[in-house]
């Protein structure tokens, strides 16, 4: 007994606890993986839906009305009384009924048999015979054959016969069956009527039961039972097109995100806290009938995050401010998921994802932010010096340099590329030089150096210009007053008028013209733009040389004398040959750059070549030729980052220099955008190694629609049908839009589908609505009072016009004055013939015309009750009263009466459809939103009641078809 | 031309389920108790392995036979089907053998060899290094000569017809035509292996213990014999080789049309009371249980019955040997496999569906 | 006692130490057997939950459809037809799922709305609304599929489940939905 | 000068570290050579002569044995080339035919699959018609059946894996029978009963036998890598585990059995 080493009781002691240890330990695992956090949040989703349901149930109740309640249960009362008089022959009927049953089923039962054997004696006969019968020789079966098919059709015969025992039978259960149904009829009526008062509670009621708490449903939720049917269980969304790049690898995208927004896609909780409440824009997004169903482009497709998660933490929600982040830290203990690289994006940003499907679009329906970032990029110009890929081809942002000698003087410009704001607070080019991070005197002196040299540069490289059209100032006054109307304000601002376009419009801002060219060049662009710069998209508005002079006398009467008044920078020539050494002695062509070797070369140089040659190393650090052309290195590649894929960039590539703060890119972008030096600051850098990228001050809007944008550039691949593809339909719209674009029709014009989903048919009407909720800044807002006196608008275009007529107009809009009486004019945009073609193909296909481009005018012959009624109807609608036929009106005409403001009715058969003529007749309204025609027929009511026996339809074809007939010449 | 067709017609018909499984069955008893001793000689071997080899080649001139038997996973069975002939062959000649040595009084064969030892190295092993090595001759050739199948890409949605098990399960597929999956796929499986391993605890008879022996343990021999060659290879040939789309029948000559029709018209036992005898006036009565009442009784009265009668009558003298849970357990299993073999001819002959028939409760027998 | 204790093979439960009292002793014992076993019984328990996923990346072989008062009366409603192959006929009692492959070759047939027929383009098999084939070569009538109503009323169509009217399965219960 | 160069090895100490005894061919080397090696211990140092002979036996065992060495060499070979998930494992198989050195490592790993679920049929055979499970024999002929089993289980998880139509169909069809199972299959008897004992579906087609074996309601991704995880790893270990005490248990049952 004592041969043993450790003693007996000792050991089961230590067993026994060890034991106890192993069960608490494994029971514990097992409560630790049920216990999921997401369980808690539908545990109380099922509370808040209770919540609901019971009020559902209440609402339900109370819309009942009690009298009909009442009179269906007293319906159903006297139904069973009634019924039960006669109980017997129910109950005779029930029992027919069970004894035809039974008759049918055998009879029926024999007939599935004898077809049965039937079938298989015919697919013998068939694969004995067919294939000889099929073949051709059917005539020489032989004698087997032939006594086959007779049996087979002697066969069918007693099948048949089976059959209609059954059918006989069975009518006479449908005979018996309702004539039970006649006999308590009463019943069933009275039934039915409950059950319609009833219907909606009954709904609610059997909803809300079925979420009523229940022993079972504890039951089915415990732990390893949960295996069947849990009540709490897992959401997941497969999103075949949407795959994640694991680097090895892509995989299919899956959010489990609906495991805790449990209505994110159920209307009705639009009210409810986070996670439970509805999508706050469900006719856009995740409702079924939206264009984004939940099941297809489930929640991170635009929200980011780790959707396989399903833990708050883990699945790296991201607040949108610092506040919401405290608040998060406090309530779910929230961290920043360092390994996460598809963190959540800041909802305010959440727009820019768009463009990870919308690929092939330059703006995106609804995404009105990314919208402005995209304007924004292209306005500013980013991808001038950022390469991004799709904007290869756009052209440059700002003007080209090739004759500025005959524009500008060398001062002017001088102080110009030293502060653009000091110019202009609007002005749209940012600030390279005297940045936050120029600090000493030193690199200051330095700045004026390069600012000189490229002044220096720049003329001599500019070509002669020579203005073409020098005239006299006229009148200031009228001057203003034409710029009010004409229509420059489409795309230019002046501060007389507003500048509620802010720095990154169509055109530049003109306040400060004055002080910027010389009077003869300006009037010489006036008269045609397209002298000094072949390539502008500045039109021609056709001016007379009166309307140059006073034009231009208003235009130069806007001037900056603070700007005027300052000195340009200047410089020594000791100063630059300082700056040329650094760029000298960086130069690869001199490495190695022995002292001599530099001082040698810079000492070669004259005053001027030196400053030249520091001109041309500025112009390649600060990259001046990435948005404006100069002459020599138009096609070199910009200087800055390419932003393709900005947006998925590792945040640990960006360099946050000494500065601390949040370490995502989209508050990197913000810093960098607000200042762009920002990152050089406490660090000791060499000039050259000074950040060099220009500021532009972004206020904080604009830096948010850049941010959205960026952070919309990403890797990711997407695929149909998550990805958004074009079809031809709608890639025909996007080529039409950018021409829109290109040339700032919308300045003026409202144009449809331009901000409203390409595929929506939208009705005009309430489109036109909703376009002139957009209208800030543009011309309209000069009309305010009056619409129709401004630009009309292009609704209905595709059906309104001829292709062969829009085409010449557009080229030359002088050619064919419509409304004579407007003030506003339709420029010439000399534009390639493809872009006019763009445009109407545009319309055409908005308008889903199934003809463009065989349209062609057909000529209309009225018949001789038509032209009377219809020359009837003329005169006694006053159809003339605005419209004009073939002639221009008189100067008394214009100035008293509406005449001039309609278009002439000469044009009417080249250029209109008459269908639409048919229809703007209607209601004109429908057509052309906000139109002055008056609607002569509302609710089809003729208002001359005694032509053509008072019937609109024939009277509005009539009036229709002699407007065309106008056209066609005759008088 | 005709007589190839008249021949190739004639064999098909007489591969039907109902024909040559029962001539099977009769020539298994025959080989087994009249002309065992026949069976044994060298000859008789020879003779069966000719005629396969003659009948599959000759048969490979028929396109739809070659195309069935080439069937790379086909192959196997093919040549498993050599090996079972001859194994068989070359257990039951051994047996024969023993048998007459013990009747004339002799030892079995290598009784002697039994008492002598010899050392495992190198005997043993190096045989089993050359037995391996055979294998993997054999194994390569095999490999080069045949190519391993790979179909289209596995597809959720598309269902071939017919859609096969792996043919070591086909026996049991081939039985799902006769029972419903429960018993065919789950019970009979599970009553396969448990009753194996039972094998040796119900089998006392200490005869027959490492030799070959017919006569010494008739009992047992046949009903393993029966099991394997005619419950599980022929069942396997008929699953791989002799049904098609549908899972219907199709001879060794036949082209596997999808269209081929078989009357369907089995009939539960509790339709053919109700219906055909018309019990109740040919209402079926609505509680499952009083419906299917007369089913439960015949698979009750069988095993019940079948026990007595193997109890009493039979198998008697086991009973007394055995002792009573041995015996029971034994009858039990006996009747399981035999209710195979039953319900096959009970379908071909009266049409039977279901003895019981439960289908809402997936309770069919 | 004491010789053939020495012959024993070892007890697996020791035996009890003198002075200790045999009820603690087999207290401890039993305790720790007991809490061994339920640990391990515990632990295969959670073993054999493992093999259970809790998510599966399945196409839905199990769809909702709906509520009943969506579909009218004696329709053959094609909403589901493309992206579950389905088509859910209501009838005056109540409805029912079909299959939208045809039994022939399995392509999938029109709806004839004007006709009342399914007809198969592809050789010409015709279904009455029911199911039931009448013409062309379709050797059976379409599948029904099992439906039942959800727990919050809508109509829940399981494509798992079939029903082969030939076989007698469209008595099913399951195979049609009862709306009173 | 060969002799001696043999002598020179066979002498030296890292050879006699490894071969503690000579060469075999006397007496005392045979039984050493049997009891030294881990391998060969498994079997007896000495046996009846009836149970080398060959006629007896048929080799069935052995060549058995020697099948599941095949395939587990060709199957850690080929689990060098093949990914068990649904983008890759069609187009591996493909590889493996079309451009893997030796890619013949497949067929020699199916056919002998295929062999070895007849071997052990016919070992079966043979065992039972020579009455060797006899006692003392009764427990080595019980872990025999599941090892034949677990035999078919390793062909049939194997089946699955080169995701062509032959492949999921084979399963799918195999499978549907795991779907009847009394009480733990949703289409078996029993699982209504259960359900409705229980008032909630406890046995329904995402719950029951034939899910947790395919991971899924259907033969899909999920159970390609459940199948690959039994058939090369799970079923193997339990069979070689099986295969020692088999083997182990032929040696103390008294060696290859024979007339007494």
């Amino acid at each position: 007994m004592d041969d043993r080493f450790y003693k007996k009781e000792t050991l089961i002691k230590v067993f026994g606890f060890l034991a106890v240890a192993m069960l608490v330990a494994s029971l514990w695992m097992i409560l630790d993986d049920f216990g999921r956090e997401w369980k808690g949040y539908q545990r109380e989703f099922t509370v808040l839906k209770k919540k609901k349901l019971d009020k559902a149930v209440e609402d339900a109740k109370a819309a009942i009305d009690a009298g009909s309640l009442k009179k269906a249960q007293e319906e159903l009362v006297s139904a069973e009384g009634v019924i039960k008089g006669h109980q017997k022959d129910v109950d005779d009927a029930d029992k027919a009924i069970d004894e035809l049953k039974t008759k049918e089923k055998i009879a029926t039962g024999k007939y599935q048999d004898a077809k049965a054997i039937w079938d298989v004696q015919k697919y013998h006969y068939e694969a004995d015979y067919g294939h000889n019968v099929a073949e051709g020789h059917g005539d020489h079966l032989g004698k087997k054959a032939e006594k086959a098919l007779t049996r087979l059709e002697d066969n069918w015969k007693k099948v048949l016969e089976v059959r209609n025992q059954a059918s006989v039978l069975q009518m006479e259960l449908i005979d018996a069956q309702k004539k039970r149904a006649g006999l308590i009829a009463a019943r069933t009526d009275a039934e039915k009527h409950l059950k319609l008062v009833r219907t909606e509670l009954d709904k609610q009621e059997l909803a809300r039961d079925a979420e009523k708490f229940t022993l079972t449903k504890l039951i089915r939720s415990s732990p390893i039972i949960d295996l069947a049917s849990p009540v709490f269980r897992l959401q997941q969304i497969v999103l075949p097109g949407i795959r994640d790049d694991f680097y090895f690898a892509s995989v299919q995208r899956v959010d489990r995100c609906t495991t805790c927004h449990l209505a994110i896609d159920t209307p009705g909780f639009e009210g409810e806290a986070n996670p439970f409440k509805t999508h706050p824009k469900l006719d856009l997004m995740l409702g079924s009938r939206s264009p984004h169903p939940l099941d297809t482009i489930g929640c991170t497709a635009c929200h980011e995050g780790r959707g396989q998660a399903t833990h708050f933490v883990r699945s790296a929600h991201t607040p949108q401010n610092e506040d919401q982040k405290r608040v998060w830290e406090k309530k779910y203990g929230w961290r920043e998921m360092h390994h996460v690289m598809e963190k959540m994006i800041p909802l305010q940003y959440t727009e820019g994802k768009c463009r990870t499907c919308h690929k092939q679009t330059e703006y995106v329906p609804r995404a009105q932010k990314l919208d402005r970032g995209v304007q924004m990029v292209k306005s500013a110009g980013c991808y001038g010096c950022h390469r991004i890929e799709g904007w290869d081809h756009v052209r440059k942002p700002a003007p080209s340099l090739k004759r500025v000698k005959g524009k500008l003087t060398r001062e002017w410009i001088l102080k110009w590329i030293r502060s653009p704001k000091s110019f202009n607070n609007h002005a749209r080019m940012p600030a390279a030089f005297h940045q936050a991070n120029i600090t000493t005197d030193e690199y200051k002196a330095y700045n004026d150096a390069e600012i000189v040299a490229l002044g220096d540069y720049l003329m001599e490289l500019s070509e002669d210009y020579a203005p073409n059209h020098p005239l006299a100032l006229g009148s200031v006054e009228k001057g203003k007053e034409l710029v009010a109307s004409i229509g420059c304000l489409g795309c230019h601002q002046i501060d007389d008028f507003g500048q509620t376009r802010g720095r990154f419009g169509q055109a530049p801002d003109l306040s400060m013209v004055g002080s910027k060219v010389s009077r003869d060049w300006l009037t010489s662009w006036l008269k045609d733009p397209r002298h000094y710069w072949a390539a502008t998209v500045m039109p021609s508005l056709r001016l007379t040389d009166p309307e140059i002079s006073d034009i231009a006398a208003y235009l130069m009467s806007k001037r900056n004398s603070e700007f005027e008044g300052t000195a340009a920078p200047a410089t020594t020539e000791e100063t630059q040959r300082k700056v040329l050494r650094l760029y000298v002695q960086r130069d690869p062509k001199f490495a190695p750059a022995t002292d001599e070797k530099v001082d040698k070369y810079i000492g070669t140089l004259d005053a001027h070549n030196l400053s030249l040659e520091l001109g041309k190393n500025s112009v390649m650090r600060y990259g001046c030729f990435g948005c404006h052309e100069i002459k020599g290195l138009e096609k070199t590649p910009g200087i800055g980052v390419e932003l393709t894929e900005e947006g998925t960039k590792p945040v640990n590539k960006l360099d946050f220099g000494l500065l601390h703060f949040e370490h995502t890119n989209f508050a990197w972008f913000d810093k960098k955008l607000e200042n762009t030096r920002i990152f050089d600051s406490g660090q000791v850098k060499e000039y050259l190694d000074l950040l060099r990228m220009p500021n532009y001050e972004f206020d904080e809007p604009e830096r948010g629609s850049l941010i959205t944008f960026l952070l919309g550039q990403t890797a990711q691949k997407i695929l149909p049908p998550a990805a958004k593809v074009l079809n031809a339909r709608e890639a025909k719209m996007e080529e039409g839009l950018r021409v829109v674009h290109k040339y700032n029709c919308q300045g003026c014009h409202i144009v449809e589908g331009m901000f409203e989903s390409l595929a929506d048919e939208a009705p005009a009407r309430e489109e036109h609505e909703k376009l002139k909720r957009l209208l800030e800044g543009r011309i309209l807002v000069h009309y305010e009072e009056d619409d129709s006196l401004g630009p009309p608008p292009l609704v209905t275009e595709g059906r309104r016009v001829h292709p062969d007529w829009v085409y010449p107009f557009l080229q030359d809009p002088g050619r064919t004055p419509l409304r004579t009486k407007l003030k506003v004019r339709m420029p010439s945009f000399q534009m390639p013939n493809e872009e006019y073609n763009q445009i109407v193909s545009y319309w055409a296909h908005y308008s889903g015309d199934a003809e463009y481009p065989y349209r062609q005018p057909k000529a209309v012959e009225l018949s001789p009750t038509e032209m009377e009624a219809a020359k009837t109807l003329f005169t006694k609608l006053q159809c003339l009263n605005c419209h004009t036929v073939n002639r221009n009106p008189t100067p008394e005409e214009m100035e008293g009466g509406s005449k001039g403001l309609a278009p002439d009715f000469i044009h009417a058969s080249k250029r209109l459809r008459k269908e639409w003529v048919v229809a703007l007749l209607q209601d004109p309204n429908k057509m052309i939103p906000g139109t002055r025609m008056p609607g002569f027929w509302p609710d089809g009511q003729s208002p001359v009641p005694d032509v053509l026996g008072g019937d609109s339809k024939r009277q509005i074809e009539a009036v229709a078809k002699y407007v065309l007939w106008l056209g066609q010449g005759h008088n | 031309m005709h007589i190839v067709e008249l021949i190739t017609g004639t064999i098909n018909s007489l591969c039907q389920p109902s024909l040559l499984f029962t001539a099977a069955v009769i020539v298994f008893f025959l080989v087994l108790f009249k002309w065992r001793s026949k069976f044994a000689e060298v000859r008789t071997i020879i003779w069966i392995e000719v005629l396969m080899a003659a009948f599959i080649a000759v048969s490979m001139l028929h396109p739809t036979f070659r195309d069935i038997v080439t069937k790379p996973d086909n192959v196997p069975i093919v040549g498993m089907l050599f090996l079972i002939a001859f194994f068989t062959w070359l257990a039951v000649s051994k047996m024969v053998k023993n048998d007459d040595r013990i009747a004339a009084g002799q030892d079995v064969e290598n009784k002697k060899e039994a008492k002598e030892l010899v050392f495992t190295w190198p005997d043993l092993v190096f045989s089993e290094f050359l037995c391996s090595i055979a294998v993997w001759v054999g194994l390569v050739v095999w490999s080069i000569l045949l190519k391993a199948p790979l179909e289209e890409p596995a597809n959720p949605v598309e269902t071939p017809n017919p859609s096969k098990a792996p043919w070591y399960f086909l026996g049991l597929q081939e039985m799902l035509v006769y029972y419903d999956p429960w018993l065919a796929g789950v019970v009979f499986p599970g009553l396969i292996i448990v009753g194996l391993i039972l094998v040796p605890y119900i089998d006392i008879n200490p005869k027959g213990n490492g030799y070959f022996t017919f006569n010494e343990r008739k009992f047992s021999i046949t009903s393993f014999l029966f099991g394997f060659l005619i419950l599980w290879i022929l069942l396997i040939v008929y699953g791989t080789f002799l049904r098609g789309p549908n899972w219907n029948f199709f001879g060794p000559y036949e082209v596997w049309d999808i269209h081929k029709l078989e009357v369907l018209k089995n009939v539960n036992l509790s339709e053919y009371i109700y219906r055909e005898f018309r019990l109740l006036g040919g209402k079926m009565p609505e509680n499952v249980l009083v419906r299917e009442f007369f089913g439960f009784v015949a698979v009750i009265g069988y095993f019940v019955g079948g026990i007595w009668l193997l109890q009493n009558k039979l198998l008697k003298e086991f009973y007394e040997k055995l002792g009573k849970a041995r015996f029971y357990i034994l009858a039990f299993l006996v009747l399981s496999m035999a209710s195979l073999p039953i319900k096959m001819f009970l379908r071909w002959t009266i049409n039977l569906k279901y003895i019981v028939a439960i289908p809402e409760a997936f309770f069919n027998i | 006692m004491a010789e053939k204790k020495d012959s024993m093979p070892a007890p697996i439960f020791p035996e009890a130490p003198e002075g200790v009292s045999r009820r603690t002793f087999l207290s401890w014992v039993s305790v720790g057997w007991v809490a061994f076993s339920a640990a391990m019984g515990a632990s295969l328990t959670a073993v054999g939950r493992f093999f259970f996923p809790n998510i599966t990346f399945e196409p839905p072989q199990q769809f909702k459809a709906g509520f009943p008062d969506e579909y009218a009366v004696s329709k053959v409603d094609e909403r589901f037809k493309k992206r579950y192959g389905v088509w859910i006929v209501r009838n005056e009692r109540g409805l029912y799922v079909l299959s939208t492959v045809c039994t022939h070759l399995g392509c999938t047939p029109n709806w004839l709305e004007a006709e009342g027929k399914f007809k198969c383009p592809c050789h010409g098999s015709g279904y009455y609304p029911t199911g039931i084939n009448f013409e062309g070569p379709a050797p059976r009538p379409l599948e029904r599929f099992k439906v039942a109503r959800s727990e919050d009323g809508q109509i829940l169509v399981d494509k798992t489940a079939k029903y082969q009217y030939e076989k007698g399965q469209w008595e099913d219960p399951a195979a049609f939905l009862e709306l009173a | 000068m060969a002799n001696q160069f043999i002598e020179s090895i066979t002498s030296s100490q890292a050879w006699k570290s490894i071969f503690r005894h000579g060469a075999p061919n006397n007496p005392k080397n045979r039984v050493l050579v049997v009891l030294m090696n881990v391998f060969l211990h498994l079997h007896p140092i000495r046996m009846k002569k009836s149970g080398v002979r060959m006629s007896f036996t048929w080799c069935m065992g052995g060549i058995t044995f020697f099948l599941f060495l095949v395939e587990t060499i060709t199957g850690v070979l080929l689990m060098f080339y093949y990914r068990p998930t649904a983008d890759y494992a069609y187009a591996d198989i493909i590889a493996l035919r079309e451009h893997v050195p030796i890619g013949i490592m497949r067929e020699i790993h199916r056919w002998g699959a295929h062999a070895m679920v007849i071997s052990v049929w016919l070992h079966m055979f043979r065992v039972f018609l020579t009455g060797s499970y006899k006692p003392p024999r009764e427990f080595n002929w019980g872990i025999g059946v599941i090892l034949l089993v677990l035999t078919l289980l390793l062909s049939f998880t194997g089946y699955l894996l080169p995701w062509d139509q032959l492949a999921i169909w084979a399963i799918t069809v195999g499978s549907n029978m795991a779907r009847a199972t009394p009480f733990a299959g949703n289409e078996g008897p029993g699982a209504a009963l259960i359900n409705s004992l229980m008032g909630f579906e406890v046995i329904h087609a995402g719950s029951d036998a034939r899910f947790a074996l395919l991971a899924g309601r259907l033969v899909g991704e999920a159970t390609l890598l459940r199948f690959y995880v039994l058939h090369c790893i799970f079923i193997p270990l339990a069979a070689a585990v099986l295969m020692a005490i088999h083997f182990w248990r032929v040696r103390k049952d008294g060696g290859i059995s024979g007339p007494l």
